[in-house]
């Protein structure tokens, strides 16, 4: 089951897909490919997967403790069998072509046989310096584990700090040191290779202005949170590194080496340090006291992500972390204190200022490293001006070589829930160039059989997390675990740290056979999300996997009440027991299956859905688009140029055109959808289309939403009402069609976040930024005298975008802030077209004659229709009426409803690349699921006592899916494979003849008693 | 009583109110934790007899939260709920039970929010109510 | 079927007042088709008791059971390994259940849970309308398969009265007319003539004026 | 001549009947029915007295019209099927031939919710056409409902009541040709408003050939105001008030609407005279007894032939 690094030995002879990059890009990217029965492999440079994101704190916007989210992904990459994973692995050579490359791999010796390896860290204890830890800030953490859940879960070895090869070899009881081992070559067969290798966090130990490394108390982004991690140098504790003391205001500068122009900086936008300094700002204020006054300054706040703006909105408002619109340039330190003082000016204030901290982090952005550019020469791609991989300007996971993917920051900087999109849609693609695994496909074989329990007494296992601090910090765990060890049938109560992470769930596996458990109550975070996970574990010691029963301790406890830890130690308990009752009448289950529907339907027919649909179509998916206009390319047709300046309209017709033309698409314009049933792999859609409104029903197994958004047109600043006044689309139209009326102009004024980040609207539209650079360069460059303004509140252009906003400054364009409590105002003076604003710089109302005003109004969500089918499909949405993904961080094309996958502007405001990277991965992500064949009903069915059975029929009325019936024998009958399982009929069974199993009566009350137990 | 703190239980259903007590604590949102929550499938599964054990076994309250009307996840297993949730109350009525101490109420698996506002409403209108009056009465008869 | 109601929780209280020790039995047949005293309501009012002999701080017993059909004796034998340990039984079947407890167990008092209303059909999931007043007389064959006798307000035999409204009763326009059902039901069989053959007097014995009925099947006794 | 009935001998003789009713009193006071029945003497042929009408308990009314028939006047005898099983009504109808009561009515009653007793049980042993058949039986063959000689047996003129407006229209001929089959000798109808719809009515009636066999009397009542209208229109079962007849009295001022109401009234009575089938009226002017000789008087229909 885990990787091996002796790789001559499992190099089948099969052609696979090569992943390079094991963080969680490249981890989502393997996966999505294994799901999809491609063969994988899956390097990466480091000893453990896991990449950056398992060396942060929490993640915005949730503000959750990664690991825990991130840890069933990467222990998931251990259970694959379409996956291999090889860390300390590079790619040293790259031939051949597209679906049949041919592969040179180096892996260097770790020195630790993964197999033997128990993790045990007695090599650890006694060779401390042996053992590489990288992740910022001395003194090293406790563990030299890289992250607690590491994967593979075993140690390794620097040998050359190794002196005594047999001391070594002795403290290992486990026989698992290899002191002969050596690097090994690897040549392979390769269809495609998928790159993720991230970047580097830039080293700002080169600023002498920010103290060049020398201030104790100056931590990067990074630094800051591994200081408070649980898992960090300092146990989670946020003190200073100077006085081991808890600061009590802390600065955070941000673009610290990006968007600059002096020597060691770099002119892109790094895209995620606005949201981690807000997060870091937050969590501090949650974790380590409200009084910690925490100061962000900073040029734009970019917060142009799903819900960020909200997030920033929360962290300013609601937190009360100070803002500070300025970037400043130094920092000295006090010898004495070791505070820091910050020398910094403000917009409207000419004088500068000095203000001092306890701490201060420099949020630094990405770089990319010099082994990843000596790889791309490896791979023989082309690079942008930046060293990030060059990547197609419609499609962005293709780089210059086909058959060679791209996903994550090293395609562009970006954030997590972008990664995992870009790295579903590379999958997707790298999925084309080769054919789907012959290889048999069950899950249960990797397990042992079932133990018959049959007569057994219950003896119960209870396991409770600490979650880190989201547990430990709150609730004491040994004293919980006191409370209930007492009571009936509990044989074991044993803490087990991250009860998620390898080492624990091991430890389970030991307790349960060596207690010989029958039952588990396993008290963590929520069932929701790692059901799975600890019901796989009891299948692998040969438990019905029914046998446990999860105890939302976090989710619902420590994290609701962490300001009340005493109550929360009390529900703790009475939880538990709740669980522990509840366990006890617990009884092996059977899932049922039913064959999957291999058909797909995708709900809207723009550039999203065309993609998606040609991804599914030429994968063999016989694809339904459903169009509600009457004609396919949606919003994209009113779109004339991007930024980068390529024509959308061609593009858009080769795509439809490629979509009509495609047998395994069938399109249905002037379409409506009016009814759904069925369930996940199964479902029924029905439609009325044509301009007849013919019905006809499709049968699908899984539904994409490529629904799109509206372009908004909100009636400000007199749009709709003044001639001249008009949007960055009418702006996009008029410059391609009648440029000449353009150049006749020699003021244009144009107004950001017109109907966005304001009430009503609270989001950033996120295109908007981009928008107006585009058309203010291309007016520049057809007419060089005409005088273009922006008012703007924030520019947001993030990541290369930069580059466009430079380069629009260059050319003259002005830029003007504003702020919402002080906007422009657009009015007509004898005829004359005048925009009033206020300028900080000047600290003066100015009026601006304008030839035209163009208004920034990007996207608002299609609300009516979004409702409707939120309606019809059961699915959440946003509150601004954009559709909800399962998970904001790791699953954002994933819905909560399984079977529907969500892309393009119906999940947030987004350009057409990132729109159609969302179309593959949705299609990517659509096919792991179409590859399972089967659909897995679960255990969870209503089931019918004959004996009692009154046949009143009362169950057949009830049943929202027509289910059960009378039979023969004159009873009711449900069967198991139509059954999806909501209890209505055993709720109101009247002869209490009917049982949802996993719900049962007993059990229910049985939960009730171990509630009100004393 | 100014100390009485309920045991309130809550069956939530897995698709919303489940879901948005999960989010409630992504959130930080806090709560009374005197709301203990059951899970289940749907609320329509909530049996009016489950409502009534939790009553007679001591709890103070007891709730049911679904979806949103018209948003269940199993069409209307909601609208069952709320249904049998009148019957109980109805049936409290008349044993001279205070009718509020069951309730249903609707929330999506979004709104953390909402699913604290009702966890903090419903437990103060528990703690205005009193203790179960079984307990109540259990207290009496010791006293007399 | 038999179509009942459950009484007011406070007269079933009231009834067993005196006693501590209850058994509760349910009927697996008609009470329990229509919701009234299947295993499900014994459950509940189970529950009910307990709530309030809880607030009056009073311990009770109770004992729940659910018998395949209460009206035949041999099911109810089946409480007789209970019948000694407790004060009263209540009977969540209709008269014929609970008289058939009553004449099994002579010592032991036996309540009523429930008000036996008529015998009825479904009408939809939780809705029962009547449709026969057993008049031992079935008329049904002539009046189109609708009976006037349990479906009209005065048990007319010969046509509507004249408080009709809009092809409602007038005693509620929540109840169809039965004349107006007939008539249409008539003319839908092509057998509007029927209406004016005159009905005569009905002879009220078989349904019950002539006493308590019995049914003796000679093959069969 | 079947009966010594006034009603049997005017309408024998052509002429267009009249009758009127009286409420019994809900108490004891004769007066109550006497001085109610002097305001219509010789201004009709028959003076119904109701029988537990609307449900409401009163004063009997076999024992009311034996008040009446002492005033030497005409009572038929009103009798639902309600109150009284079969055992009942006979004895009651010995009893009332016996004080010279020779004309009655067989009618099923207003259901006793609408009454005060609502949780009464209603009778509804036999219902109005086997009772008209009973009564024919009883006076032709002599014999009781069960079959037993009379001795003495009562020589009723009998009578019945049909709505013409309550639905199915359809059935409402072919329910009077019932009563003309069981044995029915003349009809009261319901009050008539909609007279286009009693029209038509009595086409069927004519165009069945049962004008021939029963005698029509048109059910009139006079409104006292547009209130009564709209309560009658709204909260009496079977009634059929248009539109029109409320317009009419909303178009007058309040105190002239009972003139107005009488007016109308006249006018009905005026018109259905020309209606084949029609043999004459039954005005009901519910607690406004006293105003029926002025509509009789007003109709051309006084004075009141001797027969």
């Amino acid at each position: 089951m885990q990787m091996n690094q002796n790789s001559e030995n499992i190099l089948s002879k099969d052609r696979r897909v090569l992943v390079i990059g094991g963080g969680v890009g490249g981890i989502r990217a393997a996966l999505d490919l294994a799901e999809s029965r491609r063969n994988v492999l899956l390097i990466d440079k480091s000893y453990a997967i896991g990449g950056l994101m398992t060396q942060l704190d929490r993640t915005f916007p949730t503000n959750n403790c990664d690991l825990c989210t991130v840890s069933p992904h990467l222990s998931q990459g251990g259970r694959e069998k379409y996956l291999e994973i090889k860390p300390m692995t590079c790619l040293t050579g790259l031939t051949g072509e597209a679906g049949a490359f041919s592969a040179t791999l180096m892996t260097e010796p770790r020195y630790i046989d993964t197999e033997k390896c128990t993790a045990c860290g007695e090599c650890a204890k006694q060779f401390p310096d042996a053992v590489r830890f990288t992740p910022g800030l001395d003194p090293r953490a406790p563990t030299c584990m890289r992250y607690p859940q590491a994967t593979p879960f075993a140690f390794s070895i620097d040998m050359s700090k190794i002196t005594d090869v047999e001391a070594l070899k002795k403290v290992c009881k486990a026989g698992a040191i290899l002191p002969e081992d050596q690097p090994k070559k690897t040549v392979m067969d390769v269809a495609s290779v998928v790159l993720s290798m991230g970047a580097d966090l830039f080293d700002p130990n080169v600023l002498d202005n920010f103290g060049g490394g020398r201030f104790d108390n100056v931590v990067t982004g990074l630094e800051y949170e591994r200081i408070m991690s649980a898992s960090g140098p300092f146990q989670g504790n946020l003190v200073r590194k100077s006085d081991g003391k808890r600061p009590k205001k802390v600065a955070w500068i941000q673009c610290v080496g990006s968007r600059g122009i002096n020597r060691a900086d770099v002119p892109y936008c790094s895209s995620v340090c606005c949201m981690y300094a807000l997060k870091e700002a937050m969590v501090t204020k949650e974790r380590f006291g409200e009084d910690i006054e925490t100061t962000i300054f900073f040029m734009d706040m970019r917060t142009h992500g799903k819900g960020y703006e909200e997030y920033y909105n929360r962290a300013r408002d609601e937190y009360n972390v100070r803002m500070v619109r300025s970037r400043p340039h130094t920092i000295l330190e006090k010898p004495d204190t070791k505070n820091l003082s910050i020398a910094y000016a403000v917009e409207d204030k000419s004088v500068q200022q000095n203000e001092e901290f306890d701490m201060v982090v420099l949020s630094t952005g990405f770089r990319v490293n010099s082994e990843t550019k000596a790889l791309a020469q490896n791979l023989g791609i082309q690079l942008n001006e930046h060293d990030f991989a060059e990547s197609d300007h419609f499609n962005p996971v293709l780089t210059s070589r086909p058959g060679v993917y791209v996903c994550g920051v090293y395609e562009s900087p970006k954030d997590i829930p972008e990664t995992m999109v870009q790295a579903s849609a590379a999958a997707a693609m790298a999925a084309t160039n080769l054919p789907v695994s012959s290889a048999g496909l069950n899950g249960e074989d990797m397990f042992p059989p079932e133990r018959d329990i049959t007569g057994e007494d219950p003896r119960i296992g209870v396991f409770v997390c600490d979650c880190g601090f989201e547990i430990g910090g709150v609730l004491n765990v040994a004293n919980v675990l006191d409370a209930v060890k007492t009571r009936p049938d509990v044989v074991v109560a044993e803490p087990v740290g991250y009860g998620c992470s390898s080492e624990s769930m091991a430890k389970i596996e030991v307790m349960i056979t060596k207690h010989k458990l029958n039952r588990v109550v396993i008290g963590g975070c929520s069932p929701r999300t790692h059901e799975t996970k600890f019901q796989d574990l009891l299948r692998r010691v040969g438990l019905n996997r029914y046998l446990v029963e999860m105890v939302n301790l976090r989710d619902q406890n420590t994290w609701t009440h962490m300001n009340e830890p005493e109550k929360a130690q009390e529900k703790a308990v009475k939880l538990l027991q709740v669980g522990i009752a509840g366990v006890r009448t617990n009884h092996p289950l059977r899932e049922h299956t039913l064959p999957m529907n291999q058909n797909a339907l995708v709900v809207g027919g723009g550039v999203t859905g065309m993609t998606a649909a040609l991804k599914l179509a030429d994968q063999g998916i016989k694809t339904y688009i459903v169009e509600r206009a009457p004609s396919l390319g949606g919003l994209a047709r009113s779109l004339r140029k991007t930024i980068e300046g390529d024509d959308v309209a061609p593009f858009v017709q080769n795509l439809v055109d490629a979509v009509t033309a495609h047998s395994n698409i069938q399109v249905l314009t002037r379409s409506v959808i009016v009814d759904h049933s069925g369930m996940p792999g199964l479902f029924k859609t029905g439609i009325q289309t044509g301009v007849r409104m013919n019905y006809m029903q499709i049968d699908h197994g899984v539904t994409i939403l490529a629904t799109g958004a509206l372009a908004n047109r909100p009636p400000q600043y007199g749009l709709g009402t003044i001639d001249n006044v008009m949007t960055q689309l009418d702006m996009d139209s008029l410059l391609a069609d009648e440029p000449e009326k353009v150049q006749a102009m020699d003021q244009i004024v144009m107004i950001q976040c017109v109907g966005s980040r304001e009430e009503g609207n609270p989001n950033c539209s996120r295109i908007c930024c981009q928008a107006a650079v585009k058309n203010a360069l291309k007016i520049k460059a057809i007419s060089p005298d005409t005088e273009v303004f922006i008012l703007y509140r924030d520019m947001r252009t993030y990541g290369f975008l930069e580059d466009y906003y430079r380069k629009a400054r260059d050319l003259g364009v002005k830029f003007i802030r504003f702020s919402l409590e002080n906007r422009p105002r657009v009015r007509q003076d004898d005829g004359e077209l005048v925009v009033g604003t206020h300028d900080y710089v000047l600290d003066s109302d100015i009026d601006i004659a304008a030839d035209c005003v163009v208004l920034s109004t990007g996207l608002v969500a299609d609300d009516e229709n979004t409702e409707d089918l939120a309606l019809m499909f059961h699915l959440p949405r946003t509150e601004d009426h954009y559709f909800l993904e399962d998970h904001v961080k790791l699953r954002p094309v994933d819905m909560a409803q399984r079977g529907f996958f969500l892309a393009g502007t119906a999940h947030s405001p987004k350009v057409i690349r990132e729109c159609i990277t969302q179309a593959q991965a949705a299609a990517g992500r659509a096919q792991t699921m179409l590859a399972k064949k089967e659909i897995n009903l679960g255990a969870c069915v209503a089931v019918v006592d004959e004996k009692k059975c009154a046949s009143c029929l009362i169950c057949v009325r009830v049943c929202p899916f027509d289910v059960p019936f009378i039979n023969a024998d004159g009873v009711s009958q449900i069967d198991a494979d139509k059954c999806h399982g909501c209890g209505v009929c055993a709720g109101e069974c009247p002869a209490k003849a009917i049982q949802l199993l996993a719900y049962e009566d007993d059990q229910i009350l049985a939960k009730l008693d171990g509630l009100f137990e004393r | 009583m100014e100390h009485f703190e309920p045991e309130i239980v809550a069956f939530c259903c897995h698709y919303c109110a489940y879901t948005a007590a999960d989010m409630a604590g992504s959130k930080r949102i806090s709560y009374p934790s005197n709301v203990k929550i059951i899970r289940v499938p749907c609320s329509g599964k909530v049996d009016a007899i489950h409502l009534m054990k939790a009553l007679e076994k001591g709890a103070d309250g007891v709730y049911v939260a679904g979806c949103l009307a018209g948003d269940c996840h199993f069409k209307n297993g909601n609208v069952r709920a709320e249904a049998r949730v009148n019957r109980v109350r109805k049936l409290l009525t008349e044993l001279g039970w205070e009718p509020e101490r069951v309730a249903m109420y609707n929330m999506s698996a979004g709104m953390g929010e909402a699913f604290a506002q009702v966890a903090k409403e419903f437990t103060e209108t528990i703690k205005k109510l009193g203790p179960n009056p079984g307990r109540t009465g259990a207290v009496d008869k010791a006293a007399s | 079927m038999i179509t009942a109601e459950q009484k007011p929780i406070q007269e079933i209280i009231q009834y067993i007042a005196p006693y501590s020790k209850i058994l509760l039995v349910g009927c697996n047949e008609c009470v329990t088709v229509c919701a009234a005293g299947g295993r499900k309501e014994v459950g509940l009012l189970a529950s009910a008791l307990h709530l309030n002999h809880l607030k009056q701080g009073k311990n009770i017993d109770i004992r729940e059971i659910t018998l395949e059909r209460q009206c035949d004796p041999e099911y109810v034998e089946e409480l007789a390994p209970y019948i000694d340990g407790v004060d009263a039984v209540v009977s969540m079947a209709c008269g014929c259940g609970v008289q058939t407890i009553a004449a099994r167990f002579k010592k032991t008092p036996v309540f009523p849970a429930v008000n036996t209303r008529f015998m009825g059909a479904s009408v939809s999931q939780g809705v029962w309308s009547e449709r026969c007043k057993g008049c031992g007389d079935c008329v049904l064959g002539i009046t189109g398969g609708i009976c006037p006798v349990a479906r009209c307000s005065k048990h007319l035999f010969n046509g509507p009265c004249g408080g009709t409204s809009n092809g409602q009763c007038e005693v509620s326009p929540d109840i169809d007319c039965a004349w107006r059902l007939i008539w249409e039901r008539l003319k839908e069989l092509g057998m509007e003539s029927r209406y004016e053959e005159l009905m005569e007097a009905k002879d009220w014995r078989p349904g019950g004026a002539g006493g308590p009925g019995t049914i003796i099947r000679e093959d069969l006794a | 001549m079947k009966t010594d009935s006034r009603l049997e001998k005017v309408l024998a003789s052509g002429e267009l009947a009249v009758t009127s009713e009286c409420g019994p009193p809900r108490g004891c006071r004769p007066e109550k029915v006497t001085e109610k029945a002097a305001l219509l003497k010789d201004h009709v042929d028959g003076i119904n007295v109701t029988d537990n009408q609307t449900a409401m308990v009163r004063m009997s009314s076999c024992t009311a019209g034996i008040l009446i028939k002492q005033m030497g006047l005409d009572p038929i005898l009103q009798m639902v099927s309600r109150d009284r099983n079969r055992l009942a009504m006979q004895s009651e109808i010995l009893g009332a031939y016996s004080f010279g009561i020779n004309t009655m009515l067989c009618l099923s009653g207003d259901h006793a919710k609408f009454g005060d007793h609502p949780m009464a049980q209603g009778v509804f042993d036999i219902d109005s056409v086997q009772m008209i058949k009973m009564v024919q039986q009883m006076r032709d063959k002599g014999l009781f409902q069960g079959g037993a000689k009379i001795d003495g047996p009562p020589k009723m003129f009998i009578g019945a009541a049909a709505n013409p407006f309550a639905d199915p229209f359809e059935l409402r001929v072919m329910r009077l040709a019932k009563k003309v089959k069981a044995g029915v000798d003349f009809i009261q109808t319901q009050c008539i408003f909609n007279l286009d719809k009693f029209e038509e009515w009595m086409k069927g009636v004519v165009d069945r050939g049962l004008d021939e066999q029963v005698h029509i009397l048109a059910g009139i009542t006079p409104m006292k105001s547009v209130g009564m209208a709209r309560y009658m229109k709204n909260k009496v079962p079977g009634m059929d008030i248009p539109d029109d007849v409320i317009k009419r009295l909303e178009g007058v001022p309040k105190e002239q609407q009972p003139e107005e109401g009488i007016k109308m009234a006249v006018e009905a009575i005026e018109r259905l005279k020309q209606v084949k089938g029609v043999h004459g009226f039954h005005i009901m002017a519910i607690e406004w007894e006293e105003k029926v000789p002025q509509i009789v008087e007003k109709a051309g229909l006084y004075p009141r032939p001797k027969v």
